[in-house]
């Protein structure tokens, strides 16, 4: 059944406006409507239709359904440009606003609240407040949602007109999507402000509650995130509400069941029996994992939830890790964070099945993956002491592959590794050190350099690796001449023989006099000051026992980490950013001057 | 975290608007054209790219189907999951509609369109998005009538997927079960993971408003009414319902009761994660002559009982994408070489359980290699089949009960089938 | 000198493309999309030139078809839209009212009239005539060889019937 | 044998999708890939002609270049046409197969058919390596001479290629080029003229050379100039404006720095400024290209003062093609005439803020080459308040310049210090590391302004918003200065007096080491910042101890190493503090932007 529209898309000539004005003037309703289409067809493709305002207004006066909807659409896109002429709809906004027929009512009550033009929002009032207490449902969930849009308009206007009162006196409306969009409107406005409009009470929570079981799947969206917002009083209370809401996990709309386990997530802290929070876990698990199953553009989303959930609470999918192993099909960005999840689930027990994933992945074709895999396994080699060697183990079978970008990620992980278990597998250096001459990137040859300071008094021709450094130095970006100039004084600290000696010469004097960069000139003056003063005192500074490095690096903050829990599902929780690190509080308006 | 779309746009390959709905005027079709063209500009089509953008403080989310992405814009915190899961239903609805979404499609009906995308989202809120009431009340040309409708009751009721008034003459209810199994084995031939998705896929044709009850042999809810299970029972790992199952009513006695929408709807869909042993197995021996020739060996081996016979078999070999003129030996069906898959389709009609089938082939390679051919592509062994009359969780439909206030006589007809899913098998 | 010709669809697609300058395949592809996309947003009012990794394309637009050129920093951009429109010229009365199906159908025939306008990227002859005639010349040669193989394999025919 | 060129191409077009087109051609692809390894004869001009098609599209086409070579060689034109094309197509000069085409190449340069030995030519000039350059020069300077005009053009062009592969081969072909420049067929003409001015590009001998010929050249453009109606070589009205066009510009290379060259060339010059037709492109190409010449020979001044006035008047132009080259030329003129330029100043800031990027950069690069003591101020204050409004892809060059100017041109240091602040607060993130480098030279060298800097750069951080360049220099300026927020020292006149406490100061450098926006390498200026601190802010020595000793255990290697070095200096050595944190020595500015202008 398709359309013919598309012939419109092909009138370019010059006198195209003109023509148009007479066709929308014309007396057969046919003619008209057609015109109007290709004045539509003109807006959808960008060009400049807004000079046939008064005629295309005059067009508002019609019977016909489909005519009206299509004039309304041209008024939301081009009233704020022609505020003067915008009101001219005014009359028929609030005469539709009374038809008969609940879809034209609810049509009219809808593009009202679209246009956004200060003068006219006042003679709007009368026809919402009608449509918020109309008889049909269908207008007042399409009213309710208006008071949102007046609001952003003129908060001032929709206080004084008590539309907030009429709003919350819907939570309690009959009708389920009625009830679910009043929310939906009621959540937003508090978002906007600084006082308190909304909050869910007792009585409220009950209404939520009863109408979660009947509204759409979209509805039952809506209300699961303004539940999110509420602060349970004890104990029981938490655990009532988290028995409401755990039939939701057998939803089948997916947005449904994260909203849903953020709902259970926030109550769970507050609940201290073990016994019921394992049984929750339980219960969260298999829906997590059958988010697994949805498009990719979802799973993306659920993936990067499961990595905050998992950092709360690792146990609800310790024993999953399989299903995060990746599809050969897998979009890029899911094996990403599959990835990323499967690090933060690897354990003793699953580990060489891990190990057997991840070796696979770095063979594979996209660089960035591969690069990441890599990463992996040095950072389950942090994380799990008892399979480090094993892990590292894996990192020089693909070292010796020999493939450039590995190596160099495989070098700068094991730098870590050194610094997480000092005194332990140092002797893969002499493997590490073969392949010096291929690293590029300055992370690796930074982390290269560190490993050959650290180590220098292990490392028989350590000077000379050093050196083969030196003449590029004033090439070098900042990461590498700093490691340079560390590694130098070591290595001079360590041996302080001739060698030595001179290139740690070279190297304060191009780090002072032959560079321009004051972070790197500050450090090399400490180190010269100091050698020159307290060599024995340098040694101690210089060569101070490390801390070993710990395996939390990638966890996030706990503060962030309860922020972005109360957010799963949202764009928050995606990014890891809490909402006002992207989101600005000014309302920005589209440029259309730019159009 | 309340947060709302800005706008829905629909553009094409290139990342140009061809029609953009726009909610809350503060995102415009050139910001969102400029954002995506940065996206195209990066070294990877966007695909690859995370369906997640942040440009210029405007949240960008998109998917594509056919020639056409679907794209909506924030500039708030607004639910991920529920605005990507919507423009998935704008293609669904699309194509009840249109039979196709694509662009050409979208250009032919952009009237409807404007009128869907204003039902379907009201100020960036998801709204509406249940195609077959959708079309009682929003017609395209051809079934336009002149009278004018009315919102069906539907839309805002509590049974938000089913009208009043459905007459059938023959009142009769299909019910498939489906359950796919999903496998990864390694080259090393260890089985990574499995595990079966089943689904139970409904087609209704029944008058008025007809109560549904569907009885499993699941065994929480034998036990809990005190049945004997007999070994009969099975346990469902997570088990998800279409809008139309009262959920509390599940969770609280194991009972499935429901209104059915018209027509045909996944009821329900469940997941084992138990252990399966692949019902087809798959070997293969790989053997590079440089740049002249390759050779393959396969053996495929069905591992189910001989009673059952898997149908419409095939393995689908990946070869390298230069490979040149093909010859095939097989002990059972054809192979054919189909360069678009860059594999090698193996296909056999019949399989019957506790067979094993072999089959040879070798490709010629051109001698010049292609620029920059760092790693080559390793895809695994795909399969593909169909067992009918078969599931491998046990799972038994042991009632289905249809109650109308009229009184009439439904029938129910229940199949089993068991498919492949993700079958891989890496080499 | 001219480091390369393309020539791009309305919508994006790639009619010809011609490398004077050494490009792997993925930096044309890269060169490709880059291009197109920069020039087909451009405005009808704005400038033919573009720079572009320090050097300029112009680009002209021909119906549905953008003819573009790359050429040095410092070459004469008002020169190279003349030598774009002198192929056009060309190819508009070889196929006679040149559009974009004959292109696609006869690309090579394209081809081969631009191999008698540029050389090394560098402008080969400016007599559109000329042109004209050295391929209708080509033309030829090839008729003639086809009438042959033609007869030829009608006379085996013949014999071996 | 498969379908015909034109089904094969329409079933392509026939695709909606991108995943339809793929599977069209991957299969088309292997049906080609099957008649190659069967070696099919009959079918190879139709298959390469496929695989072309498919190569235009982007689709891997490695697998038929052989296919190519194999049709070259072999003996009829029909073959050898489509094979070259393949060639010139499917292969460029880094791949090594094209040295099997060397030998065909040979045989072809020297056959009796014109149209072979075109193709010959066209493939050696479009994509040979320098050893096939090298390998066949002896045939195409041969060619040079031949008496058929068709080869000697096309012998020309390739030349110029041999030339750009081979620079020492020069001095073989000065000879035949200029043989070319008396010749009667354009077409020769055109690409003689290119040749040698070629040659005098690589070679000074070869200019010098040229230099003696300069007349034949002036009397060649001269017929063009005064020549009627050519209706071959006509081109709105002008004729053969190629020719001219690369007359001009040898003449330009020929001129420059030789006046009596100049002088030969001086009377034609003006003739084609003045005679030239200024109503179509054909006519402002050469008036573009002559206003070059003029600029850049040792023109007399009348013929100049005719320049800026060809150049006045593209300025004015409402075409943005002529406004394009206007300005781009002007930027070449700015050095020869700057006040002739200046008098157009106003016209050319507006165009900084055109709507087309094209003649924003041509704008901006011009406003940038007029700057002088004189109106670095208000230009910089115009280019900043563009910089607010500008597009984001405008933002990284606008402010590269600005920052050139204002450090090239400041009347004094304070002015510079006050711009480069606002520099970072307006476009903070595309302040390149070497720019925030200069400053603190000029910063620590000027001893009577640190206390000015710091306080400044105090007050305007309270609006800090991430930028890295803003972070690192307020934060490495507290560091060295932070005394100078607290005791107020060197108040300028009219300064705002500002009262900080210590743990203010502190306060700065907490926010940027704590804040999740900034790199590893800006957390680093601020641990050496916090140690400085330690002893100029006495006060809050345990507090910054405490800061400095929280990134023990950091993953990052720099950020540890320094987190352990300061925290023992402060535990357990802090009688070396005094020594180690004096003020740092400072790097001689002098020295310094010396050093700066040689690298240039």
């Amino acid at each position: 059944m398709s359309g013919h529209d598309a012939k419109y898309f092909t009138t370019t000539k010059k006198g195209e406006i003109h023509e148009l004005k007479e066709e929308l003037n014309s007396q057969y309703k046919d003619k008209k409507k057609d015109a109007v289409k290709k004045v539509i067809a003109a807006m959808t493709v960008g060009k400049d239709v807004s000079m046939l305002f008064t005629d295309v207004v005059n067009c508002m006066q019609t019977e016909n359904l489909e005519l009206k909807k299509l004039v309304y659409l041209y008024l939301i896109n081009y009233a704020k440009s022609h505020p003067d002429l915008a009101i001219l709809a005014v009359n028929t906004f609030v005469k539709d606003s009374q038809d008969p027929n609940p879809l034209i009512r609810a049509l009219a009550v809808r593009t009202m609240g679209c246009i956004r033009v200060d003068k006219i929002t006042e003679y709007l009032c009368d026809p919402l407040q009608r449509c918020l207490k109309d008889d049909d449902p269908y207008v007042r969930k399409t009213a309710a949602v208006c008071v949102a849009k007046l609001y952003d308009i003129n908060a001032e206007l929709v206080e004084d007109r008590g539309f907030l009162e009429a709003l919350k006196d819907m939570i309690s409306d009959s009708n389920p999507m009625v009830v679910a969009n009043a929310v939906a409107a009621l959540a937003e406005i508090q978002e906007g402000s600084s006082k308190t409009i909304f909050e869910i009470t007792n009585h409220t929570l009950f209404k939520l509650l009863a109408a979660l079981n009947e509204c759409t799947e979209w509805g039952q969206v809506f209300i699961l995130d303004a539940l999110s917002k509420y602060k349970a009083k004890d104990v029981r209370d938490a655990e009532n509400i988290v028995e409401r809401i755990t039939p939701r996990l057998q939803h089948a709309n997916c947005a449904v069941v994260l909203s849903a386990v953020k709902v259970i997530l926030l109550q769970m802290e507050l609940i201290t029996s073990t016994d019921v929070v394992r049984n929750l876990c339980k219960k969260m698990a298999p829906p997590l994992v059958t988010l697994l199953s949805a498009e990719s553009e979802i799973q993306y989303v659920a993936l990067r939830n499961i990595n905050l959930i998992v950092q709360r609470r690792p146990n609800i999918l310790a024993h999953e890790i399989k299903v995060f192993f990746c599809k050969y099909n897998d979009p890029i960005y899911v094996k990403m964070e599959k990835l990323e999840i499967m690090i933060k689930l690897a354990s003793d027990r699953n580990i060489d099945q891990v190990l057997l994933e991840f070796k696979e992945y770095a063979t594979e074709v996209d660089v960035d993956f591969v690069r990441k895999a890599v990463r992996a396994i040095g950072r389950c080699a942090i994380k799990l002491d008892r399979a480090a060697e094993r892990c590292i183990n894996v990192l020089l079978d693909l070292i010796k592959i020999k493939v450039n970008y590995v190596v160099q990620e495989a070098i700068v992980v094991i730098k870590d590794i050194f610094r997480r278990y000092p005194n332990m597998y140092e002797s893969i250096i002499a493997t590490l050190c073969e392949n010096l001459d291929t690293l590029d990137e300055p992370e690796a040859k930074a982390s290269m350099i560190w490993i050959i300071g650290e180590y220098a008094e292990r490392i028989d021709n350590a000077d000379e690796l050093l050196e083969s450094f030196l003449e590029t130095f004033p090439e070098e970006p900042a990461q590498v001449q700093l490691q340079l100039l560390t590694a130098a004084v070591k290595l001079f600290l360590k041996k302080p023989t001739e060698g030595p000696q001179q290139m740690i010469q070279v190297v304060l004097n191009n780090a002072t006099q032959e560079t321009d960069n004051p972070d790197l000139r500050d450090r090399a003056y400490v180190y010269w000051r100091l050698l020159s003063t307290d060599p024995e005192a340098a040694k101690d500074v210089v060569l101070a026992e490390k801390p070993t490095i710990s395996d939390d690096s990638n966890n996030l903050d706990p503060s962030l980490l309860d922020d972005l829990l109360a957010n799963i599902a949202t764009l928050a929780s995606v990014y890891h950013k809490r909402p006002d690190a992207f989101v600005s509080r000014a309302r920005a308006v589209a440029t259309r001057e730019e159009d | 975290m309340s947060g709302a779309a800005s706008a829905i746009f629909l553009l094409d390959m290139k990342g140009r608007v061809l029609i953009w709905r726009d909610y809350r005027g503060d995102v415009s079709s050139v910001q969102a054209e400029r954002a995506f063209a940065k996206l195209m500009d990066g070294e990877n089509d966007p695909a690859s790219h995370d369906p997640i953008l942040l440009e210029n403080g405007v949240t960008y989310l998109f998917i594509q189907h056919n020639n056409v992405y679907v794209m909506t814009a924030s500039r708030q915190n607004c639910n991920a999951a529920s605005l990507l899961l919507f423009l998935h239903r704008i293609v669904d609805v699309f194509k009840h509609y249109f039979e196709e979404l694509e662009e050409e499609s979208l250009r032919d009906n952009f009237v409807v369109v404007y009128e869907l995308l204003d039902e379907m989202m009201d100020f960036g809120y998801p709204q509406y998005t249940e195609a077959k009431i959708l079309s009682e009340f929003i017609k395209t040309d051809a079934y336009r009538m002149e009278v004018t409708t009315r919102p069906p009751m539907a839309v805002t009721n509590a049974v938000s997927w089913r009208m009043e008034g459905i007459k059938y003459k023959k009142n009769e209810v299909f019910l498939d079960v489906v359950e796919s199994v999903n496998i990864l084995v390694n080259s090393n031939g260890q089985l990574v993971r499995s595990d079966v998705v089943g689904a139970l896929k409904m087609r209704t044709y029944l008058s008025g408003m007809p109560e549904c009850k569907l009885g499993l042999n699941d065994r929480v809810l034998l036990e809990a009414q005190g049945r004997a299970t007999k070994g009969k029972a099975i346990d469902l790992d997570d088990i998800k319902f279409h809008q139309c199952v009262r959920l509390t009513r599940f969770e609280n006695d194991r009972t499935i009761s429901f209104i059915p929408p018209d027509g045909s709807f996944d009821l329900m869909t469940y997941r084992l994660s138990t252990q399966v042993k692949p019902l087809i197995w798959v070997e293969a021996q790989v053997e590079r002559h440089s740049r002249s020739r390759v050779e393959f060996m396969i053996k495929a081996r069905s591992q189910f009982k001989e009673r059952s016979t898997a149908s419409n078999v095939e393995i689908e070999l990946p070869v390298p994408s230069d490979a040149s003129t093909p010859a095939v030996r097989t002990s059972m069906g054809t192979a054919v070489y189909a360069p678009e898959k860059e594999a090698l389709i193996w296909k056999i009609k019949s399989f019957p359980g506790g067979k094993e089938y072999m089959m040879r082939a070798k490709f010629g390679l051109p001698s010049i290699e292609a620029e920059e051919t760092v790693v080559e592509k390793r895809p695994p062994i795909r399969v593909k089949f169909e067992i009918p009359y078969f599931t491998v969780s046990g799972i038994q439909v042991r009632y289905l009960k249809i109650i109308e206030k009229s009184g009439y006589q439904a029938l129910p007809w229940v199949r089993y089938i068991t498919t492949a899913g993700e079958y891989e098998l890496r080499i | 000198m001219i480091h390369f010709v393309l020539l791009i669809s309305r919508q994006g697609k790639v009619r010809l493309t011609k490398w004077y300058s050494p490009y792997t395949q993925k930096e044309r592809t890269k060169v490709i999309r880059e291009l197109s996309g920069m020039i087909l947003s451009r405005g009808p009012k704005l400038c033919n030139f573009l720079e572009w990794r320090g050097l300029k394309v112009v680009y002209k637009r021909y119906a549905s078809l953008y003819f573009c050129m790359c050429v040095d920093a410092d070459d004469n951009e008002l020169e190279t839209l003349e030598i774009i429109h002198h192929f056009v010229e060309i190819l508009d009365r070889y196929f006679g009212n040149v559009c974009e199906l004959d292109l696609i159908f006869n690309f090579h025939k394209a081809y081969y009239i631009l191999d008698e306008v540029l050389i090394a990227g560098e402008l080969q002859e400016t007599s559109k005539k000329s042109v004209a005639r050295v391929i209708a010349a080509q033309d030829t040669l090839i008729e003639h060889a086809k009438e042959q193989s033609n007869s030829l394999s009608n006379i085996i025919a013949q014999a071996t019937k | 044998m498969g379908s015909r060129l034109r089904d094969m191409i329409r079933s392509i077009r026939a695709c909606k999708t991108a995943a339809e087109e793929r599977s069209v051609v991957a299969k088309e692809c292997a049906l080609l890939r099957n008649a190659f390894k069967d070696n099919d004869q009959d079918y190879r001009h139709r298959n390469v002609a496929k695989l072309m098609f498919i190569h235009m599209l982007g689709y891997p086409t490695h697998f038929g270049q052989m296919e190519c070579i194999k049709l070259i060689a072999a003996g009829s034109f029909p073959e050898k046409r489509i094979g070259y094309l393949g060639l010139m197509l499917l292969l460029d000069e880094r791949q090594e197969v094209l040295m099997l085409v060397t030998n065909s190449l040979k045989n072809d340069l020297g056959h009796t058919n014109q149209f072979i030995v075109g193709l010959g030519l066209c493939a050696l000039g479009n994509i040979c390596t320098a050893e096939m350059a090298r390998d066949l020069a002896p045939e195409v300077e041969k060619l040079l001479q031949s008496n058929n005009s068709y080869i000697r053009k096309k012998a020309a062009l390739c030349s110029v290629r041999i030339v750009r592969k081979v620079p020492d081969l020069v001095e073989y072909l000065t000879v035949p080029a200029t043989g070319l420049l008396t010749d009667k067929h354009h077409g020769v003409l055109v690409a003689g003229v290119k040749l040698c001015t070629e040659l005098c590009q690589s070679n000074e001998l070869a200019l010098e050379h040229f230099r003696k010929h300069v007349s034949t050249m002036v009397r060649v453009l001269k017929n063009l100039v005064v020549s009627g109606y050519a209706p071959e070589y006509d081109v709105s009205g002008i004729t053969d404006p190629f020719l001219q066009i690369r007359l001009l510009r040898l003449l330009r290379l020929l001129g420059n720095g030789d006046a009596d060259v100049s002088d030969a060339m001086s009377d034609v010059l003006a003739q084609v400024a003045t005679n030239t037709e200024s109503n179509k492109n054909a006519g402002n190409a050469i008036l573009y290209e002559c206003v070059q010449t003029i600029m850049a020979v040792e023109a007399i001044g009348g013929l100049r003062v005719l320049a800026i006035n060809i150049l006045g008047r593209f300025l004015a132009n409402r075409d943005n093609n002529i406004r394009y080259v206007a300005l781009n030329t002007l930027v070449k003129v700015v050095s020869v005439d700057t006040q002739a330029v200046q008098r157009h100043r106003t016209t050319i800031v507006e165009c900084v803020k055109d709507s087309d990027i094209s003649i924003r950069r041509r704008a901006l690069e011009l406003v940038c080459a007029l700057v002088n003591e004189n109106n670095v101020k208000v230009l910089t204050k115009e280019l900043v308040e563009y910089l607010k409004v500008s597009d984001p892809d405008f933002k990284g060059d606008l402010t590269a310049r600005i920052a050139g100017l204002v450090q090239k041109f400041a009347p004094n240091k304070q002015w510079y210090i006050d711009q480069m602040i606002l520099l970072m607060v307006e476009a903070g993130k595309y302040v390149t590391n070497e720019v925030i480098r200069s400053l603190v030279v000029v910063i620590s060298n000027a001893n009577d302004l640190q206390g000015y800097v710091v306080r400044t750069l105090y007050r305007v951080f309270q609006a800090w918003d991430g930028q890295e360049s803003l972070g690192q220099v307020t934060v490495w300026c507290i560091g060295e200065y932070g005394e100078f927020l607290i005791n107020s020292a060197n108040e300028l006149e009219g300064e705002d007096p500002l009262t900080v406490a210590e743990s203010d100061a502190v306060d700065v450098v907490e926010s940027v080491l704590k804040d999740s926006r900034v790199t590893p390498t800006t957390v680093a200026f601020a641990l050496t910042a916090l140690l400085k601190l330690s002893t100029r802010l006495p006060t809050c020595a345990d507090r910054i101890k405490n800061l400095i000793l929280e990134h023990k255990g950091s993953l990052v290697l720099e950020l540890q190493q320094r987190a352990i070095e300061f925290g023992s200096i402060l535990t357990k050595h802090s009688e070396l503090k005094a020594t180690l944190l004096e003020r740092m020595p400072v790097l001689d500015e002098a020295t310094y932007s010396a050093k700066n202008e040689m690298g240039v």
